[in-house]
């Protein structure tokens, strides 16, 4: 590991912003972080305790267009163009962003995330204080997992310990000034850990507990914890009608919306909040783990933190392992 | 995704001359959904209504754009030819390139035609979303309301009632006849008002198909044209008319006198009574105020001390037939009805808004309607002209436009002061042929049949003319003075006189508010009820199957009355004749599975067109159809978009917008 | 095309035929400007109406009738198409789905129950079926409307009769001119008792009539194993990423939509 | 029109506030031809979300006009109108467009005089306050 | 009050007067507070009521429909209620409602209370509720304001230009990511299908970007004027920090000086934009 003192941060972002466009923690309104595109190195706050949007709609934008049609024209596809360094990302959302490769390049692969992806070195960074909802260990990672990064960062003292682990990442981190690292890697704080592997195996003989519409009694059937969740990645897509066609728009959706699964005739298989939040759930700790092998849930806590009125995912983890759901 | 039609009219030169018509076809062709644009000189002519129905067809069009004159000029013309083609007419989309683009653009070719262009594509957005519209037939009850029992309500209830009809003839006063009932002559013709009006009365209560209800008032109607529902109130007459002869035994006798408002307070008349010898039908109600007994009934039950009034009951003792029914209250019917005449008729201006004329104040200041009944035989004074004191009045001023015609009271003409004003002149010089008699003008208004042969008749027969207005009246030395400046020589004059007739002014009838309120009827700045459209549709109102007759509309004399009764009738009669009528098209619906139930829309509409129902355990609202007049204001109401209005949906008007 | 690696973008076809089946349901004819879509029997493809949107719809015909869609006027896209006529541009992407496993059927009894707009994914099977007498048993399709003029290919039910026994059935009752039988379609399964000895009951239609269906045919001692249906679902994608049709851990769209009763008795959720 | 040229978006209920517009034309009254009319059946038709729209869709003024108030075809509309649409003006005045952009207007059959002079002076107003943002 | 509540509950639940007491419970965090529904008397014990009881719960009252339900009330959830009985999508016989006289609520997020009272109790005018079955706690004399009333937050926006507003407001309106959750959480958002949700006609479509997220947020406002009681909720469920209830303020105080209205407080007054005065000088 190199060391990466905090005198030499701002040259080397100026010089990735040189390379392409900078995206990193920057604070937008007091206790307001979002990832967003740096237009000074002095915007990057690397000391952010979290972004209530995961850097996920860097790869699948929250609105695209697929394309524009217009009968005399044909197809127009907008491009993807230039190259991009992701700064500053916890393990938790690098794990997010893998997660995200699951469905998006599993064949057939959605040509636009693949090239977006490849076009973006994701820099890690470790988190040296966990928050109260935080519980990543649970996932394989922790506050200082530098996998799912092309490059990482440490916080020490000074500056950073700085490593790459790609190729991408090594050239992102070519034009820092380094130093040989002295400082030993800092213990990362404690995350407690949920068994959720033993949770997925009971999991599935609670679907029908009524645990689901009891803690669905206070859902408000928004989307929060879809839309700040870095692995979920529901979308719509609809036609605007432009002046002479359409143009097709892919736009995140949530399967907590009520009108997600409604079909035309007005039948909807999921109508109660209690299946809706159920399938959320089953989703991320059953199906995408049968279909990927993977959980679809990165510890992050968003969720946790931003509910409205606090369906707490860990609770209902603890609540299946301890058989509580069973009889709620 | 409709196949559209746009069709751009040169109307001549008139848009051709300025927008480039060419090109708005050029950019009408490559707008989304155009499968032909076209234009055509004269597209409302019956060659450039072919071609656009030749176009349709051939071109398999499911909409059509025209680009011309103002819809509120051809709309109905490109309907039909839509129709003639196949297609529902309200798939058809007007462009107004003619009134709001090369008429006002004129001097702006260029924007102009840029502008056209823009107003084809909103059209064409609007176009492809438009839905085909059906009317809905409605079957309607066949019997009429006639409201008011003046010369206008009777003939307009005879004219329907000779079509077949059955008709209910609602008066509010004990007896029909109205304001004519009470004139001696009328003018020019000089007949005795009675003699022509009676026979027409007579007939109303004799017809086998009107049901007369006097003293009695409509309170609520609901329900449409076709299938009104109509609350009437009958009021206690306290007298069984079903039993009572009208032998006039009880009104004989009754010892209570009280002013009669038939004679407008100048005579007087019992608290058992018939207004006038000819009332119809000719059998008395009881005056619950006045009447003895009533009030000593009163007095029994409010409890009070002391000595109660006699109990009297002298009709009740006397009545042949035990008529008389002191337990009767008012009572409330509901009746269906297809079609409604208003005939409310008017009230005389009151001249003492108007001190320096000293109207109540003054002796022998008078009103014409007062006049009127001085003059009539079964009057108060017999038919003599007479001064308070009983003398003959020997030196007479009429004066003319009081309340009318005056800014500070009512701008309009009354139309009636003139010619009648001139039958005082005439009658004054025929009983007093000493008398001499002023007439105090602004201009002399006689136009009518035979009209101005009766100006110079009078004239002839040494009437003074006096042009202009009246400045005061006050009490002079030897009677009455008229202070006034003549217009014609200028001089300011004083001129004493025994008796000022005051030839006041027409005006709404003090209720007509109420009257509109309840009938749903619109009233001019005037107060007087509003047509429907002045010139062209004189007696319908916006309220469907709701029809005017008479002076409720704006003054008019004794032969327009008849003439708007008739024409109402006609209308009415029209309506009736028809076993069913079609409901407006474009009238709100309502989508339930985006509805909430909030009711906001009932709240707003002004016809009461929207009522909750339940569907499926959930209360929605629903839109009643043949209420519906579509004025959308529901739909802009409704937060979740849940009301629409046919023909001007949100998903329409939202195409023009984003075709911007 | 711009290139086949964008899984979103539809080959565009123009509509060469319309016929009206019903009052609401149109059956749609498409000819691929490009490219090519080889499908089977139960697959779909999602259809766009551009500026619109995309739907998903069951192929109506067998591959070698060409692409044939039978389409129920319902919502937005529906009310486009229904809009559309010969000549006039639509796209399409697919197929998607699983199919009907039609090798498996040979030698056996069919039954074919359909309602409504149901039997749209059904034609092809009939017409397969007919085609192909030598290599299955006996044919019976039940079919169901709301009124006789509810039926759709009621033009090719002449065929039809000639190649399988054919039983029509309308409900509610009010159809003068119906001279036919009047009872819902899990009545007419009951009523005729159809064997469930070597055979194979296959039934689409609202998800109501499926219920009761496959409750009548299990009381006539159809396996699930033997119940054939496809599901319907509110999809986007057509490709298991949208997250829109998954019922459990199954997609419709790419597991289904032809499940057999027994497939779908494993699955969790209500569909 | 160019980029520099005002868009005036016009709602004008059928019933007068139209006919108004025909006689400006029918007198051949001239006025800037910035404004694009959508006829509504009455001013009370007018859901605030079309205005809201036409904001969205870079309309630099929304002119909304009816009967006078009074005179209302649908005896009701206009009342309903003018209290929806003060409100709305209100707000997207709080949201930063200025209050003279959104201009609610009655004008009878008779008065295409008015008409004109209101577009007119409409566009000249909307010209000093530059383009929106 | 905690223990009245809680007897309350209990007793309605023991008793079968309701199916379900919505009231309060401690959050996951142990430090604030969440909705909670009990369904038994012993489940009552669970009830809490403090200054971080910000949800106003009259929001829930719709999905129970047809069950008779007790909910516990602070003033402005009262007002709430009001709200739902006027536009009918409660039945005040179907709801037992156990008022609580409030002495205002703090800013709370999960994990993080304090002790700062939120804004909209600073203008908050009543201190016990408008409607109730049963009171907890002692009205306070009136005036019950306990701050002076003031829209400050509205003031200063007013007093900048327009331009710096459509800044101002543009900025936060282009971060919305449309989840709803200001929607959702609303009391007064009952709609079965929202307008921003319709695709035909496409008011805003599924696109989450200006422009349609300022569709959105002025629709959703002037939906509002009239109807909202100043929770706050909107706001606080708001991941990003969108000042709603500055729009929604600003205006109440405008639908109040011009009509005289306010919701919530009676609901048998005439809903201003369902009324008018032939006469009225407010354009």
């Amino acid at each position: 590991m190199k060391f990466l003192s905090n005198g030499n941060l701002r040259g080397w972002l100026e010089s990735l912003m040189g390379m392409g466009s900078l995206i990193a923690p920057v604070d937008l309104e007091p206790g307001l972080t979002l990832f967003s595109q740096v237009r000074d190195p002095g915007e990057v706050n690397l000391e952010y305790e979290i972004t209530p949007i995961p850097p996920k709609d860097l790869f699948f934008p929250s609105s695209e267009a697929l394309f524009r049609f217009s009968p005399s024209r044909g197809y127009e596809i907008p491009r993807i163009e230039g190259e991009t360094f992701l700064l500053g990302v916890h393990p938790c959302d690098a794990l997010g962003i893998r997660l995200m490769d699951f469905p998006f390049l599993s064949p057939p692969a959605d040509p636009r995330y693949e090239e977006r992806r490849r076009r973006t070195t994701i820099i890690g960074l470790g988190c040296v204080k966990a928050r109260p909802e935080c519980f990543c260990t649970s996932f394989g990672i922790g506050p200082l997992d530098p996998s799912n990064a092309d490059a990482f960062l440490v916080p020490v003292p000074g500056g950073f310990l700085v490593e790459a682990k790609t190729g991408k990442g090594a050239r992102a981190l070519a034009s820092a000034k380094l130093k040989e690292a002295s400082i030993p890697i800092p213990k990362p704080p404690e995350v407690s850990a949920i068994d959720v592997e033993a949770v997925r195996k009971v999991a599935l003989s609670l679907f029908d507990s009524p645990y689901w519409g009891r803690l669905a009694d206070r859902c408000l059937s928004c989307k929060v914890c879809a839309y700040v969740c870095p692995s979920c990645y529901c979308f719509d897509i609809r036609d605007y009608p432009t002046r002479d066609g359409a143009e097709r728009v892919r736009s995140w959706d949530s399967c907590q919306s009520p009108l997600f699964t409604r079909q035309a005739s007005g039948y909807d298989p999921r109508q109660t909040k209690a299946s809706r939040l159920r399938n959320r759930f089953y989703h991320k700790f059953s199906y995408f783990p049968d279909e990927f092998g993977a959980f679809g849930c990165t510890g992050c806590g968003r969720c946790v933190r931003y509910c409205p009125v606090n369906i707490d995912i860990r609770e209902t983890l603890s609540a299946i392992l301890r058989g509580e759901a069973r009889i709620a | 995704m409709a196949r559209i039609g746009v069709f751009i009219c040169h109307c001549g030169h008139n848009i051709a001359g300025v927008i480039d018509v060419g090109r708005v076809v050029e950019a009408a062709k490559r707008m989304p959904g155009v499968a032909y644009a076209g234009d055509y000189i004269y597209c409302c002519s019956d060659p450039g209504q072919a071609f656009i129905r030749q176009a349709i067809k051939e071109n398999r069009l499911t909409r059509v754009v025209v680009g011309a004159c103002s819809p509120r000029m051809h709309e109905k013309t490109f309907q039909e030819v839509l129709a003639s083609a196949g297609l529902n007419p309200f798939l058809l989309e007007m462009a107004n390139l003619r009134e709001h683009c090369s008429w006002v653009h004129s001097e702006a070719k260029e924007e102009a035609t840029e502008k056209a262009i823009d107003l084809i594509r909103m059209a064409v957005a609007k176009a492809s979303r438009a839905e085909p519209l059906f009317a809905k037939p409605i079957p309607i009850t066949k019997r009429a309301l006639v409201v008011g029992g003046g010369i206008a309500g009777i003939q307009a209830a005879l004219d329907i009632a000779n079509a077949g009809f059955e008709v209910v003839l609602v008066e509010r006063e004990p007896t029909i006849g109205g304001k004519m009932a009470k004139f001696d002559k009328t003018f020019p013709t000089l007949d005795c008002a009675s003699c022509i009006l009676t026979p027409r009365m007579v007939e109303v209560a004799k017809h086998p198909n009107i049901r007369l209800m006097t003293y009695a008032e409509v309170e609520e109607v609901k329900g449409y044209a076709g299938n009104f529902e109509v609350r009437i109130r009958q009021k206690a007459r306290k007298v069984d008319h079903s039993k009572c002869t009208g032998c006039g035994t009880c009104w004989q006798k009754c010892p209570t006198k009280v002013p009669s408002e038939f004679d407008l307070g100048l005579g007087k008349r019992t608290a058992i009574y018939i207004p006038f010898p000819q009332a119809v039908p000719p059998k008395p109600v009881i005056d619950t105020v006045n009447c003895r007994y009533m009030a000593y009934l009163e007095f029994v039950r409010s409890g009070r001390e002391g000595k109660p009034p006699p109990q009297c009951r002298i009709c009740e003792k006397l009545c042949p037939t035990g008529a008389i029914n002191w337990d009767e209250e008012d009572a409330i019917i509901t009746e269906r009805f297809g079609a409604i005449v208003v005939a409310t008729g008017y009230d005389l201006f009151d001249p003492s808004q108007i001190p320096q004329y000293g109207y109540g104040r003054l002796d022998n200041v008078i009103t014409s309607l007062e006049f009127e009944r001085i003059l009539n035989a079964s009057g108060p004074t017999g038919g003599r002209i007479l001064l308070k004191d009983g003398r003959e009045p020997k030196r007479v001023a009429i004066v003319h436009c009081v309340g009318s015609r005056d800014l500070n009271y009512n701008e309009y003409c009354s139309k009636v002061c003139c010619m009648y004003s001139m039958k005082y002149a005439h009658l004054i010089k025929e009983r007093i042929p000493d008398a001499e008699v002023y007439e105090f003008y602004i201009d002399v208004r006689s136009a009518g049949k035979g009209f101005e042969e009766f100006y110079n008749r009078v004239l002839d027969e040494g009437v003074r003319f006096v042009r202009g207005k009246v400045a005061e009246i006050f009490k002079g030395k030897d009677g009455l003075s008229v202070r006034f400046e003549d217009t014609l020589t200028g001089g300011r004059h004083v001129l004493s006189v025994d008796m000022v007739i005051l030839a006041c002014g027409l005006v709404p009838q003090r209720d007509a508010g109420e009257v509109a309120r309840i009938f749903k009827l619109s009233r001019s700045p005037d107060g007087f009820f509003l047509e429907k459209h002045p010139k062209l549709d004189p007696v319908n109102t916006h309220a469907d199957g709701v029809f005017l007759a008479g002076a409720c509309i704006g003054p008019c004399d004794i032969p327009d009355a008849v003439a708007r009764g008739s024409a109402a009738a006609a209308k009415a009669i029209g309506l009736l004749s028809r076993d069913e009528i079609l409901s407006e098209p474009m009238t709100a619906i309502v989508d339930i599975s985006k509805c909430s139930g909030c009711m906001l829309c009932e709240e707003i509409c002004p016809f009461d067109a929207i009522e909750p129902q339940v569907v499926r355990g959930k209360r929605v609202a629903r839109v009643k159809e043949e209420l519906c007049k579509g004025c959308g204001s529901c739909a802009a109401a409704c937060r979740s978009g849940a009301i629409n209005l046919r023909g001007f949906t949100h998903q329409q008007l939202l195409a023009e917008v984003e075709a911007l | 095309m711009p290139s086949g690696s964008d899984p979103f973008l539809p080959l565009l076809a123009e509509i060469s035929e319309v016929r009206d089946l019903t009052p609401d349901i149109k059956l749609f004819k498409l000819n691929l400007r490009e490219g090519r879509i080889d499908y089977r029997p139960g697959q779909f493809a999602i259809i766009s109406a551009f500026g619109v949107g995309e739907a998903p719809f069951t192929f109506a015909s067998l591959p070698e009738e060409g692409l044939e869609f039978a389409i129920r006027k319902m919502g937005t896209v529906t009310s486009a198409l229904h809009d559309l006529g010969p000549g006039d541009l639509v796209g399409i992407r697919g197929p998607y789905g699983n199919a009907f496993p039609l090798e498996e059927y040979k030698g056996k009894d069919i039954i074919i129950i359909g309602g409504g707009i149901g039997i749209a994914p059904l034609r092809p099977l009939i017409h397969w079926f007919i085609k192909r007498k030598g290599d299955y048993g006996d044919l019976l399709i039940i079919y169901g409307a709301r009124t006789p003029r509810d039926f759709a290919f009621s033009h090719e039910f002449e065929d039809w009769a000639r190649g399988a026994r054919l039983e029509l059935a309308i409900d509610p009752p009010g159809a003068p001119e119906w001279k036919g039988r009047v009872a819902l379609v899990p009545a007419v399964v009951k009523e005729l008792k159809p064997s469930p000895r070597g055979s194979i009951a296959i039934t689409c239609g609202p998800p109501i009539m499926i219920h009761y269906v496959i409750q009548e045919l299990k009381a006539l001692g159809f396996s699930p194993g033997q119940i054939v249906t496809t599901l319907e679902a509110k999809m986007k994608c057509g490709m298991g990423k949208c997250m829109r049709c998954n019922v459990g851990n199954k997609y419709v769209c790419k597991d289904g939509p032809v499940f057999t009763v027994e497939q779908i008795s494993q699955l969790l959720e209500e569909f | 029109m160019s980029d520099r040229e005002p868009r005036v978006v016009g709602f004008l209920c059928n019933w007068c506030s139209y006919a108004g517009a025909d006689l400006a034309g029918t007198s051949r009254m001239q006025y800037p031809p910035n404004i694009r009319i959508i006829r509504v059946p009455c001013s009370g038709r007018v859901d605030p979300l079309l205005v809201i729209k036409a904001f969205e869709r870079g309309a630099d003024g929304v002119l909304v006009s009816g009967c006078h108030p009074g005179d209302c075809h649908y005896t009701q509309g206009n009342y309903y109108a003018r209290r929806r649409l003060a409100i709305l003006r209100d707000l997207l005045e709080f949201l930063g467009i200025e209050r003279d952009r959104f201009r609610i207007e009655w004008v009878s059959a008779a008065e295409g005089q008015r008409f004109a002079q209101i577009v007119a002076d409409f566009v000249k107003k909307l010209k000093e306050l530059g383009p929106r943002r | 009050m905690i223990e009245e509540i809680r007897a309350k509950a209990a007793d309605l639940l023991r008793s079968g007067e309701v199916k379900c007491f919505i009231g309060y419970e401690r959050a996951s965090d142990g430090l604030t507070a969440r909705p909670f529904f009990a369904y038994s008397a012993d489940e009552a014990d669970r009830l809490i009521f403090d200054g971080t009881c910000v949800h106003n719960l009259a929001r829930y009252l719709p999905d129970m429909r047809g069950k008779r339900v007790g909910i516990l009330a602070k003033p402005c959830d009262s007002r709430s209620i009001n709200v739902l009985i006027r536009e009918g999508q409660v039945e005040r016989e179907e709801v037992y409602i156990v008022g609580v006289v409030c002495d205002g609520v703090y800013r709370t997020t999960w994990g993080k209370p304090s002790r700062e009272l939120q804004p909209r109790c600073l203008y908050c005018s009543k201190r016990t509720p408008v409607v109730y079955d049963y009171l907890v706690g002692q009205p306070p004399p009136a005036p019950e304001s306990q701050h002076p009333a003031s829209i400050s937050e509205v003031e200063a926006l007013e007093r900048k230009p327009a331009a710096e507003r459509w800044e101002f407001w543009r900025s936060h309106f282009a971060r919305c990511i449309r989840c709803n959750a200001c929607r959702q959480i609303c009391p007064a958002c009952y709609c079965p299908q929202c307008f921003s949700d319709q695709l035909d006609p496409l008011w805003t479509g599924i696109r989450i970007g200006l422009p349609q997220n300022w569709v959105w947020n002025v629709g959703r406002a002037l939906h509002l004027a009239g109807r909202c009681i100043d929770c706050e909720e909107c706001q606080r469920a708001c991941p990003m920090g969108i000042p709603l209830a500055i729009l929604n303020r600003k205006l109440a105080s405008r639908v109040k000086e011009l009509f005289g209205f306010e919701a919530g407080m009676d609901p048998r007054a005439p809903f201003p934009f369902a009324t008018f005065e032939k006469e009225e000088e407010i354009l």
